[in-house]
C-alpha cells in the first residue's frame, strides 16, 4: 500500500511544480491538480478499504527516522482513513466543481487549494500538538486565500476578518501549546495523554486554552461572526470546503486532543455545543440570504456535533456511530447545497425559485434538506435515533429536549427556503447554466448519502428489518417518469395491489383494517388519476413515497420501524401538498407540524425504552417510568396528523388547495395514520393519568371541542374544499372522542366513524374536485345550478352528505348512533353534549354544500359546464356501491371491527340479530331503516317531480337593485355568507385565535432572533472581541474559582 | 529579588505585551494599526515561549567550545522552544504580509483605512 | 545581576513602545515602534540563551516586518496623492 | 468609550487567566527528558552542533517543512491579490535615489548575498539557519530595490528558486522513506565529523534549500508589494 506520507510529499510537490506553468498551460495545471487530489483520495480510500475489510491494524508512521516524543510522528487508523477518505472526497470534487475559477485565476489558485487538503490531511494524521499548530496554520492561511477568489472588496474585507480572527485563535492555541509543554515537557499527545495535566496547578488552564482554541476553530456561537461573512462573501464552491471538509477536520482535532483534557472536558463542549446548536439555528431563522443561512446551518450542525461529543460519557459506545452519521449527512449535504447554490447563483433564498425550472436539481435539494434535518433513509435519521435513545435511557431529558428544539428550529429555515424553491411566487425565474463539471460533485454526493444511509442502517442491528422494497419502487418510478400518466398511474395501482396482496394473509384487526383504507383506498383514489393527461411529472414516486410510509406504519413492529415509515410518510405527504397551487405556507406549516409531532414521538419513545434492551413496541406496554408523560408526548404527536383542534391550522389550507385527487388522499387516508397511530398507543399503554387525573378525559374534551369547532368553521366557509377540510377535523374529533373513552362501543364507533370518513370524504373531495375542475372556482357562491349540468357528481355528493350528516338511511347514522350509545354508557356528559351540538351544525354545512353548489340557478359562464370526467366518477360510484352495501347490512362493517375490538374491550359489546343491533339503550336495524327512509324518499321525490312542472324560470340575479349596482355583485348573491345571521351569533367562537397564538410565538422567535443577531455588526474587532470574551467567560465557568475544569 | 529570576522577568514582559497587542488590536480604528496590535501580540507569545524553555544560569543550546561535550545535558538551555519560535516567527511573518496585503487591496477598493468602512457583511 | 537589570530596563522599554506603537497618532511613528519592539525582544533573546532566535527576531521581526509595513504605507499614500 | 470600558474588563480577564496559567511558573533548574535527549543524544544521532538547528530540522522536520509551506501560502496569496490584471500599465513615476545609495547597494548588496548564504550553509555549527539566511537574501534584495526602484526582479528566476527548492526539500523528505528510516531522515548522508562544514548529513543540504526558498519566498512577496503600483 501507498504510505500516508506521500500524500504530504504529493501534494506538496505538486503545489511547489504548480510554479513551473504559467497561464498558457492552464488545463495542464489543472490537471496536475486534479491528479492529486485523486492520488491523496487514492490513498486515503486504500486505507480504509483495508482498515474495513482486511483487518489493517493501525500504524504510526515515524519521521525523521527517531520514535516519538523525540520526533514527529503521524498515526493512521480507521478513523483517520474514514476522515482522510471524506476530506479528499470532497475535496476532489470541489476541485471538479471550482474548475472554471481555478483555470481562470491561474496556478496560485491551485497551489492554495492542493496545500489546504495537504494542510487538513496532516491536521488529521499528526500526534503532535505543535505540528497540529502549524498545519492547522496552513489550513486557515490558505482558507484565507481562498476566500478572496473574486478579489471583491467584500471577499477581501470577510478574507481580513478570517485572518485577524484566525490568527488571535492560533496565538492562544500557542500559548496553551507552549504551556503544556512546560508542564508536560513533551509535544506527543499520546504522552501527553498519559499526564492527567488537568490535576496539574496551571496544567489545567494549559490543557483549557488548547481546548477553547481547537473549539474556537470549530465556530461556535457567538464567536463567530467571522466565519458567517466567509460563508456570506466566499465563493460557494469554497464554502462547501469551509463548511464540510475543514469542519471535518476540525471535529476530528477535538477527538484527538480530547483525552488530554479528559473528563470534565465533556461539560464544557457539550454546554459550548448545545449554545451554539440552539443559537445558531435560531439566528438562522431571521437570515433571507441562501449563503449566510447555509452558514449558520454549517454552524449549528457543528454545534450538535460538539454537544454530541460533550455527551460521550452517557452516549458510550454509539458516540461514533451518531457523531458520524450526523456529520457525514452534514458534510455531504452542506458541501451539495452550496455547490448548488453556485449553480442557482441567487443572493436571496427567494430567488431559489429558479431552481425548480429543472425537477431534477430540486430532487437534489430535497436531499440534502431531509438529509440535514435527519428524515430517513440518510445516516443523520438513524444518528438522531440513536442519539435519542440514549439520551433517554441515560435520563437525560433536558439535553434530549435542546436538540430537539434546535432540530425543529433548524427544520423550520430549510423548509422555508424549500418551500421558496418549490412554489415561491417569483415572476421571473432567472435562467441558470448547468455546466458537467457543477453537476457531477452535487449528484455524487446525494448518491453517497443515500449509500451511506443504507450502509448505516445495515450497520444498526435494528435496521435490518426495514423494509426498503416500496423505496426501490419509488426510485423505479422516478426512473420512468418521463412514460405518460396513465402508464405509471396502471403501473402504481398494481404495484399497491401486489403489495397488498403479498401482505394480506400476514394481516389482522386493526392492521387489516387499517391496511385497507390505505391500500384499497390508494387505489381507488388514484382511478381518478386516469383523468389526467400529460406526464404529471414528479407525482408518483410522491404518492408512492406516501403510501410506503403508511404501509410501515401498519407493519412495523418496532419503534424504529414506526418511526421510519412516520418519516416517509411525511416527505410523501408534504411533497403532494406542496404540489397543489399557493401551498406554500400550507405546506410549511404542515411540515413544521409534522417535524415537531414526529420529534415528540421521537422523544416518546427513547423514554419508553428506558430500562427496556428491546426496541419492539411492546415496550410501550411495559414502560418503566414517565408513563403519563411518554403517552402525552406520543398523543400529541399523531394528533398533529389527525388535526386536532390546536394542531389543525396546517389542514384547511394542505388539503384544499391540492390537487383534486390528492385532496382526498391527505384528507381521507393521510389523517387516519394518525388514528391508527392512536390506536397502536391507547391498545399498548392503556388508562393513564397524571395524578388523579384521566388523560383519556382530557382527550375526550379535545375531541368534542375539535368536532364543535371544526365542524362550526366548515359552516361559515365560501370555499367548498375549505368546508370539506374542515369539515374532516371536525370528523376526526368524533373519532377522537370514541377512542377516549375505551369502551367497547367507543372504539366500534370510532374505528367505523374512521373508515365511514375515509368513504364519504374520498367521494366528497373527488366530487367537489370534479366541480371545481369544470367551473374553475372553489368559491360556492359562484357556483349554482349546477344539478343540471353534472347529475351524477350531485348524487355523490348527496349521498356523502348524507353520510357525514349521519342521518339515516346510509352509514353515517349507525357510527353516529353507536357513538352516543357509547356516551350514555360511558357517562361523560359535558363533552357528549359538545358533540351532540357538533353533530347538529354538521348539518349547516352538509346543507350548504349542496344547495349552494347544485341548486339554485344556473350562472349564465357555467352554460357550457360539462359532467365530470368519467375517471373522476369511477371511484365515486365504487364507493357510493360499498356505501350502499354498509348501509343495507351494516354488520358486513361492524362486525369486523368489533371483532378486531374484542380482545380488547370485551364488554359492552353490540349484540347482533341477523341485521339487528342491540345495545343497552335500544337497537338498530339498518337494514329495515333502509326500506323505510328509501320508501319515504321514492315518495317524496316522486310528489316533487310532479309538482316541478309549475316551476317558474326567473334570470339570475332576479331581485332588483334599488338605483345603484353594488361594487361586488358576488355579495349579493343569497349564496353568499350564508350563515350570517349564525355567524353574529357564534362568529366569536370560530375567531382565529388559534393561527394568531403561533403567528404570535413565530412572531416573537423571530423578533429575539433578529435582535441577537445584530451582536455581529460586520466589525472585526467586534469579533476578536468576542472570541476573547468567550475565552474568559468558559474559562469563568471551567475554573469557577477552583482548580480542575 | 531572589525569587526575581531573568526568565520571569520576560515571562512578564511577554505577557504584558500580549495584552497591549490585542488591547491595540481591539481599540484602534486604523487596519495598519490593527495589524501592528497583532505583532505585539506575536511577539509577546514569542517572548513568552522563549522564557519557558530558558535554564538558570545555562549557555545557548550549541556545543562549541564552550560546553563540554560530555556535559552538554547540564550545561545547555531547552533547545525545543527555541526551534517551535524559529517556526512561530516566521509564520508570524507570514501572516503579518497576509493581513497587510488584504489591507492595501481592501484601501485600493474604497480608499480608507477605517474599519469602520468595511462592515458590509453582517447579521 | 547585570542581566537581570538589563532585562527589566529592555522589558519597561519594550513595554513603553509597544504602547507608543498602539496609541501614537503617526502610523510611520507605530511601525517604527514596533519595529523598536522586535529588535529589543532579540535582545532578550541573546540574554535567555537563545541566539538563533534572536537573529531569526531581529532579521525577520524587526527587519523585513518593518519593510513590509512600509511598502504597504507607501503604496497606501502613493494612491491617496 | 462604553466599548473600550468593555473591551478592558475583558482584557483583565484574559490577563487572569494568563497570570492563572503561569502563577506556579518558577524557572527552569534543569532540562526535561526530552531536552535532555536531544542535549545528550542529538549531537550523535544528528551530528550537529546547534542543537536547535537540529531539533528544526531532522526531529521536527515536518514542522519545518509546513513553515517553508505557510511563507509559499503567503507570498501565493501575495501575488495573487496583488497581480496586475491583464491590460493594466506598469509605468509609474521613480523616485530618483541618491548616488551614495546606489554606489553602496551595489557593493553592498554581493556583501548581504553572500552573508546570507553563508548562514544558512552553517546553519548546523553556529546560531542561524535556513530562515535567516533566507531572511538576510530578502533585506539584501530590499536594498537594492531601494537603490534602484526601476529594477526588474525576475520573477520568473523567483518562482524558479522557490519551485526548485520546494521540490528539492520534499524530495529529500521522500527518499528518507525509501532509502532511511523515515521522511526527512537525516542519515541519509553520513553524518561526517562532528563540528565540521560537511557534517550533520542532509541538514545543510536540507537548510540550503530551505535558505533559498526562505529567501525566494519573501523576496517574492516583497517584490510583490513593491511593484505593480497602478492596479486599481
Amino acid at each position: 500500500m501507498v504510505g500516508p506520507i506521500y500524500i504530504i510529499a504529493i501534494a506538496l510537490g505538486t503545489a511547489f511544480s504548480l510554479g513551473f506553468f504559467k497561464k498558457a498551460n492552464s488545463n495542464f495545471s489543472f490537471a496536475f491538480m486534479l491528479f492529486a487530489m485523486a492520488f491523496m483520495t487514492f490513498i486515503s480510500g486504500q486505507w480504509l478499504y483495508a482498515f474495513l475489510t482486511q483487518q489493517q491494524e493501525t500504524i504510526q508512521i515515524f519521521t525523521a527516522g527517531f520514535k516519538p516524543p523525540f520526533s514527529i510522528s503521524l498515526q493512521m487508523g480507521l478513523h483517520e482513513s474514514v476522515f482522510l477518505s471524506l476530506i479528499n472526497i470532497i475535496g476532489l470534487l470541489a476541485a471538479i466543481y471550482l474548475y472554471d475559477q481555478l483555470r481562470e485565476k491561474g496556478v496560485q489558485m491551485m497551489m492554495i487549494f492542493v496545500l489546504l487538503f495537504m494542510g487538513l490531511n496532516v491536521v488529521i494524521m499528526t500526534r503532535d500538538i505543535f505540528n497540529l499548530f502549524v498545519f492547522l496554520e496552513i489550513a486557515s492561511i490558505a482558507t484565507a486565500g481562498l476566500i478572496i477568489l473574486d478579489k471583491s472588496i467584500n471577499a477581501t474585507s470577510a478574507g481580513f476578518k478570517y485572518i485577524i480572527a484566525t490568527a488571535i485563535i492560533s496565538g492562544i492555541l500557542l500559548i496553551g501549546i507552549i504551556a503544556i509543554y512546560y508542564f508536560a515537557g513533551s509535544l506527543f499527545i499520546n504522552d501527553i495523554i498519559k499526564l492527567n495535566l488537568i490535576y496539574v496547578k496551571g496544567g489545567a488552564v494549559a490543557v483549557f486554552l488548547v481546548l477553547i482554541a481547537i473549539i474556537l476553530e470549530l465556530k461556535p456561537f457567538p464567536a463567530n461572526g467571522w466565519a458567517l461573512d466567509v460563508y456570506e462573501a466566499a465563493h460557494p464552491g469554497i464554502g462547501a470546503v469551509i463548511s464540510a471538509a475543514s469542519a471535518s477536520a476540525g471535529i476530528f482535532v477535538l477527538a484527538k486532543i480530547l483525552p488530554i483534557v479528559g473528563d470534565p472536558g465533556y461539560y464544557i463542549i457539550g454546554l459550548i455545543g448545545i449554545i451554539t446548536f440552539l443559537g445558531s439555528n435560531l439566528l438562522g431563522l431571521k437570515q433571507d440570504k441562501a449563503n449566510r443561512l447555509l452558514g449558520y446551518s454549517s454552524i449549528g450542525q457543528i454545534g450538535l456535533l460538539l454537544t454530541i461529543i460533550g455527551l460521550t460519557p452517557y452516549l458510550g459506545d454509539k458516540t461514533l456511530f451518531i457523531a458520524f452519521g450526523v456529520l457525514i449527512s452534514h458534510a455531504l449535504a452542506k458541501a451539495g447545497l452550496f455547490w448548488l447554490a453556485g449553480i442557482i447563483n441567487s443572493e436571496q433564498i427567494k430567488g431559489w425559485a429558479a431552481i425548480r425550472r429543472n425537477p431534477h436539481l430540486l430532487v437534489l435539494m430535497g436531499t440534502f434538506i431531509f438529509a440535514l434535518v435527519g428524515f430517513p433513509p440518510f445516516p443523520s435519521f438513524f444518528a438522531k435515533w440513536e442519539l435519542i435513545m440514549q439520551l433517554a435511557n441515560n435520563d437525560k431529558i433536558l439535553w434530549l429536549a435542546l436538540i430537539l428544539i434546535g432540530s425543529f428550529i433548524e427544520g423550520i429555515y430549510l423548509f422555508r427556503w424549500f418551500g421558496y424553491a418549490i412554489k415561491g411566487e417569483n415572476e421571473d425565474l432567472p435562467e441558470f447554466k448547468i455546466q458537467w463539471n457543477k453537476i457531477i460533485p452535487v449528484i455524487v454526493s446525494a448518491l453517497g448519502l443515500y449509500a451511506i444511509g443504507y450502509y448505516y442502517s445495515t450497520l444498526t442491528g435494528l435496521a435490518a428489518n426495514l423494509n426498503y422494497i416500496p423505496l426501490l419502487f419509488i426510485i423505479f418510478l422516478y426512473a420512468i417518469d418521463f412514460l405518460p400518466v396513465y402508464i405509471k398511474n396502471t403501473i402504481s395501482i398494481a404495484g399497491i395491489g401486489y403489495y397488498l396482496y403479498i401482505t394480506f394473509p400476514d394481516l389482522e384487526e386493526f392492521r387489516l383494517i387499517f391496511a385497507l383504507i390505505f391500500l384499497v383506498g390508494g387505489i381507488i383514489i388514484l382511478l381518478a388519476g386516469y383523468a389526467k393527461k400529460g406526464r404529471r411529472s414528479g407525482f408518483y414516486p410522491l404518492v408512492m413515497m406516501m403510501f410506503a410510509g403508511l404501509i410501515g406504519l401498519i407493519e412495523a413492529n418496532t419503534t424504529l420501524e414506526f418511526f421510519f415509515a412516520w418519516e416517509i410518510m411525511t416527505i410523501g405527504s408534504y411533497f403532494l401538498i406542496i404540489r397543489g397551487k399557493k401551498s406554500m405556507t400550507h405546506a410549511l406549516s404542515y411540515m413544521l407540524f409534522s417535524v415537531g409531532g414526529a420529534y415528540l414521538i421521537l422523544a416518546g419513545f427513547g423514554l419508553a425504552h428506558i430500562g427496556q434492551s428491546s426496541y419492539s413496541l411492546d415496550i410501550l406496554a411495559n414502560v418503566q417510568s414517565y408513563a403519563p408523560i411518554i403517552f402525552t408526548l406520543l398523543a400529541i404527536g399523531f394528533m398533529t396528523k389527525t388535526a386536532s383542534i390546536g394542531l389543525h391550522i396546517w389542514l384547511p389550507g394542505a388539503h384544499a388547495e391540492a390537487e383534486s385527487d390528492v385532496s382526498p388522499m391527505v384528507s381521507a387516508i393521510l389523517l387516519k395514520a394518525g388514528v391508527f397511530g392512536l390506536i397502536v398507543l391507547m391498545l399498548k399503554m392503556g388508562a393513564q393519568s397524571f395524578g388523579s387525573f384521566d388523560i383519556y378525559y382530557a382527550l375526550a374534551w379535545i375531541g368534542a371541542i375539535t368536532a364543535v369547532m371544526g365542524n362550526m368553521m366548515a359552516a361559515f366557509q365560501e370555499d367548498a374544499k375549505r368546508l370539506l377540510a374542515y369539515s374532516s377535523i371536525g370528523f376526526l374529533g368524533y373519532a377522537l372522542f370514541g377512542l377516549a373513552l375505551m369502551s367497547h362501543l367507543g372504539w366500534l364507533a370510532a374505528v367505523s366513524l374512521s373508515v365511514v370518513h375515509f368513504m364519504f370524504k374520498t367521494l366528497l373531495f373527488l366530487a367537489i374536485g370534479g366541480v371545481v375542475m369544470r367551473v374553475k372556482t372553489k368559491e360556492m357562491y359562484k357556483m349554482g345550478g349546477l344539478i343540471k349540468k353534472m347529475p351524477f357528481t350531485f348524487i355523490s355528493v348527496l349521498m356523502g352528505i348524507i353520510v357525514i350528516a349521519g342521518v339515516p338511511p346510509l352509514t353515517g347514522f349507525g357510527g353516529k348512533w353507536i357513538l352516543y350509545n357509547a356516551v350514555l354508557e360511558k357517562g361523560w356528559f359535558l363533552p357528549a353534549g359538545a358533540i351532540f351540538f357538533a353533530g347538529i351544525i354538521a348539518f349547516l354545512y352538509c346543507f350548504r354544500l349542496i344547495h349552494a353548489i347544485f341548486l339554485g340557478q344556473l350562472k349564465d359562464e357555467h352554460r357550457e359546464v360539462k359532467e365530470a370526467p368519467f375517471w373522476m366518477l369511477l371511484p365515486q360510484y365504487i364507493i357510493l356501491a360499498v356505501i350502499m352495501l354498509f348501509s343495507a347490512i351494516p354488520n358486513s362493517l361492524l362486525k369486523p371491527i368489533g371483532e378486531a375490538i374484542m380482545p380488547y374491550f370485551s364488554e359492552g359489546a353490540l349484540e347482533w340479530q341477523g341485521n339487528l343491533a342491540i345495545s343497552n339503550f335500544g337497537y338498530w336495524n339498518g337494514e329495515l331503516i333502509m326500506y323505510i327512509v328509501g320508501g319515504i324518499f321514492v315518495v317524496v321525490f316522486g310528489w316533487l317531480w310532479f309538482m316541478n312542472r309549475n316551476a317558474q324560470e326567473v334570470k339570475q340575479f332576479n331581485i332588483g337593485y334599488s338605483a345603484e349596482r353594488p361594487s361586488l355583485p358576488e355579495t349579493t348573491h343569497f349564496a353568499y355568507n350564508f350563515f350570517a345571521p349564525y355567524k353574529k351569533a357564534l362568529g366569536f367562537l370560530v375567531s382565529p385565535i388559534i393561527s394568531d397564538f403561533w403567528e404570535a410565538v413565530s412572531e416573537g422567535i423571530h423578533a429575539i432572533a433578529d435582535k441577537i443577531r445584530r451582536i455581529y455588526d460586520g466589525n472585526a474587532q467586534t469579533y476578536v472581541l468576542h472570541i476573547i470574551a468567550f475565552i474568559v467567560i468558559f474559562y469563568l465557568i471551567a475554573f469557577g474559582g477552583s482548580y480542575g475544569i | 529579588m531572589e525569587n526575581l529570576n531573568l526568565e520571569i522577568i520576560t515571562l512578564i514582559t511577554g505577557i504584558i505585551l500580549v495584552l497591549i497587542g490585542i488591547w491595540g488590536l481591539l481599540t484602534q480604528k486604523n487596519l495598519i494599526k490593527i495589524v501592528i496590535g497583532f505583532t505585539l501580540f506575536n511577539t509577546g507569545i514569542h517572548i513568552i515561549m522563549v522564557s519557558i524553555g530558558y535554564v538558570k544560569n545555562r549557555t545557548a543550546p550549541i556545543i562549541d567550545q564552550s560546553v563540554n561535550i560530555n556535559d552538554v545535558g547540564n550545561s545547555v538551555v531547552d533547545p525545543v522552544p527555541q526551534a517551535l519560535v524559529l517556526t512561530a516567527i516566521v509564520i508570524g511573518l507570514g501572516v503579518t504580509a497576509l493581513m497587510l496585503t488584504y489591507v492595501l487591496k481592501m484601501y485600493q477598493k474604497r480608499k480608507s483605512l477605517e474599519i469602520n468602512n468595511y462592515n458590509d457583511l453582517k447579521w | 545581576m547585570i542581566n537581570l537589570i538589563i532585562a527589566i530596563v529592555i522589558g519597561v522599554l519594550i513595554l513603553i513602545m509597544a504602547i507608543i506603537a498602539v496609541h501614537h497618532k503617526n502610523i510611520v511613528v507605530g511601525i517604527i515602534a514596533a519595529g523598536v519592539v522586535s529588535l529589543f525582544a532579540s535582545i532578550l533573546y541573546l540574554l535567555l540563551a537563545a541566539p538563533d532566535v534572536a537573529m531569526t527576531e531581529a532579521a525577520i521581526g524587526s527587519g523585513l516586518s518593518t519593510v513590509i509595513f512600509f511598502y504597504v504605507l507607501n503604496k497606501i499614500k502613493r494612491q491617496n496623492g | 468609550m462604553v466599548k473600550n470600558s468593555l473591551i478592558f474588563i475583558v482584557l483583565i480577564g484574559f490577563a487572569v487567566l494568563l497570570a492563572d496559567l503561569f502563577v506556579g511558573f518558577n524557572g527552569n533548574t534543569d532540562l526535561n527528558t526530552l531536552a535532555n535527549h536531544y542535549a545528550v543524544s542529538g549531537p550523535e544521532e544528528v551530528g550537529s552542533a546547534n542543537l536547535v538547528t537540529a531539533v528544526v530540522v531532522t526531529y521536527r522536520g515536518l514542522d519545518t517543512l509546513g513553515e517553508v509551506t505557510i511563507l509559499f501560502l503567503a507570498a501565493a496569496i501575495v501575488s495573487f491579490l496583488l497581480k496586475v490584471e491583464a491590460g493594466a500599465s506598469r509605468n509609474r513615476k521613480l523616485r530618483s535615489t541618491s548616488e551614495i545609495l546606489d554606489t553602496a547597494s551595489k557593493i553592498l548588496v554581493p556583501v548581504i548575498f553572500l552573508f546570507g548564504i553563508y548562514v544558512f550553509i552553517n546553519g548546523h555549527l553556529s546560531p542561524g539557519g535556513g530562515f535567516q539566511g533566507g531572511a538576510i537574501i530578502a533585506s539584501g534584495l530590499v536594498l537594492m530595490l531601494l537603490a534602484q526602484p526601476a529594477k526588474e526582479v525576475g520573477h520568473k528566476l523567483i518562482t524558479l528558486v522557490e519551485s526548485i527548492s520546494g521540490i528539492s526539500f520534499v524530495l529529500i523528505g521522500v527518499a528518507g522513506v525509501l532509502f532511511a528510516a523515515g521522511f526527512l531522515d537525516n542519515k541519509l548522508l553520513s553524518l561526517g565529523k562532528f563540528g565540521t562544514i560537511f557534517s550533520a548529513g542532509v541538514i545543510p543540504v536540507i537548510y540550503i534549500f530551505v535558505g533559498l526558498k526562505v529567501g525566494a519566498e519573501l523576496s517574492g512577496i516583497i517584490t510583490n508589494l513593491q511593484e505593480n503600483q497602478n492596479e486599481a
